[in-house]
């Protein structure tokens, strides 16, 4: 039995790269949280979540994402969602997320745009 | 009706049981031929509509009732819980810019299944909750 | 009982429709915390007694009822299926010697379904056939 | 949706080395078994084949390496399984493949156990 969710962490270009592994669901809501909140400490502005490997997501998993938001806004931080299955872009479409956050295909392109 | 697949299960309230009903949906969905973007929204829904049944499934009977009727054009999800029930009407509408700054980030799942759906039917009384979801595939 | 986790699905016949119940069994397991090895060889059964279900299934009913029931310690399995039924004493022990050299390389579902579990019941009539498994856990 | 079953095939050291890839069943089976013609046309004669990324199995799955045994057998070759799920060789075991094909941990230990 493999863990339902696994998630990397990267720093690249000034920009935190999260990747999801799995269903992203409570618990790996939790964990993109917390891993956000270590380096949001540290004074990361700039984060990209890749969910490239998460065919699965729900509603609890990704509203964990408004408080990264949240506190990205607080200090002018932006927040890129990248390779997202159609569902789960429709998914964040619902849930209002790209006002506040910007989307792309890559990691690449995500970093591009927020340097 | 032709081509008609049909998949029942009872889920216990147990962690992540939800995604062997997706693995299910998954299976009818690749026999039947479903367009890849079909069944990512239909998984969504699926996985909303019992998230939300083995939440406020009864203390007494805590088991989930899960029915999916798939043909290549139309999927039918039904979801039992015997928990004690709610008003749907008097669900607030979630809004991101009023769940900023409040602590209960949640409260998503009624209105992505509504968004992404063909059809959406509660019913709900203190027996239990039974939501049917309709989603064309075509 | 005490941690008693049930899971019960109707399975239609469609491709690889065991690994819907392999995915419950799994989620099942590592919620009582089941050792790797034992999960390992519940697999196996639940596959064995699913596909022979699924192969012999009534031309009317073509449904499968499966159910698991588990506890840290056993976990019972059962499937049933509304097929002509058989005579499980008349089907003869296979053996590889004798394989080799005839056309059909079948025939070893029950032996291993035996070999593998701790108990093990075949009933059949034509109505169909259940079959209930015992696997201990510990 | 994935594939529930993919097959990589190499030739390393005289021998032919098949890693499966998921659910070993009838087509899982039948893949192996096509494979395997291709090369024992050619003269193969020492197989391995890896289950590490198989976590299950069927019986129906595993009757075709039978064939492929008793077409070796014929030709004084030899096939190894490697990389097992304990379940998994246990089934084997039950069906009494080990009497004409052999086991190893490894591809590695495979190939030396042949040559
Ligand atoms: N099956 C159900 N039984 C009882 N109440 C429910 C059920 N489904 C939803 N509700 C109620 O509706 C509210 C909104 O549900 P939902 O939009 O799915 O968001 P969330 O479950 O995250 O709060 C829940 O908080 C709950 O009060
Ligand atoms: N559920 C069932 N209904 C009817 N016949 C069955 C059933 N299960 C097994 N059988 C009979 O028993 C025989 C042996 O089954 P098994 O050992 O599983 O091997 P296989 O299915 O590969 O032939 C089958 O060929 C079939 O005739």
């Amino acid at each position: 039995m493999e863990a339902e969710f696994n998630l990397t962490s990267e720093i690249n270009n000034d920009c935190l790269v999260l990747k999801t592994d799995g269903y992203v669901n409570n618990y790996g809501g939790e964990q993109i949280s917390n891993e956000f909140n270590k380096h949001f400490k540290n004074g990361i502005k700039k984060v990209v979540i890749s969910l490239a490997k998460s065919k699965v997501v729900n509603s609890i998993g990704i509203s964990f994402m408004i408080e990264i938001i949240e506190q990205l806004n607080e200090v002018n931080g932006k927040l890129y969602f990248t390779d997202m299955d159609s569902s789960i872009e429709k998914t964040l479409t619902i849930m209002g997320l790209f006002s506040y956050a910007g989307k792309a295909s890559t990691i690449d392109e995500a970093i591009k745009s927020l340097n | 009706m032709e081509n008609n697949v049909k998949l029942k299960m009872t889920l216990p309230d147990i962690p992540d049981i939800e995604l062997v009903a997706v693995e299910g949906l998954d299976k009818m969905a690749r026999h039947l031929g479903i367009s890849d973007e079909k069944i990512g929204e239909a998984r969504i829904l699926v996985t909303e509509a019992i998230i939300n049944a083995i939440e406020h499934s009864g203390k007494e009977k805590m088991e989930v009732d899960v029915e999916f009727t798939m043909t290549k054009e139309k999927l039918v999800i039904f979801v039992r819980d015997y928990g004690q029930g709610f008003k749907p009407e008097s669900v607030e509408e979630p809004d991101i810019l009023k769940k900023m700054g409040t602590e209960n980030k949640r409260g998503w799942g009624l209105k992505i299944m509504k968004s992404m759906s063909d059809d959406f039917l509660i019913e709900s009384n203190e027996n239990g909750t039974k939501i049917t979801l309709i989603k064309n595939l075509v």
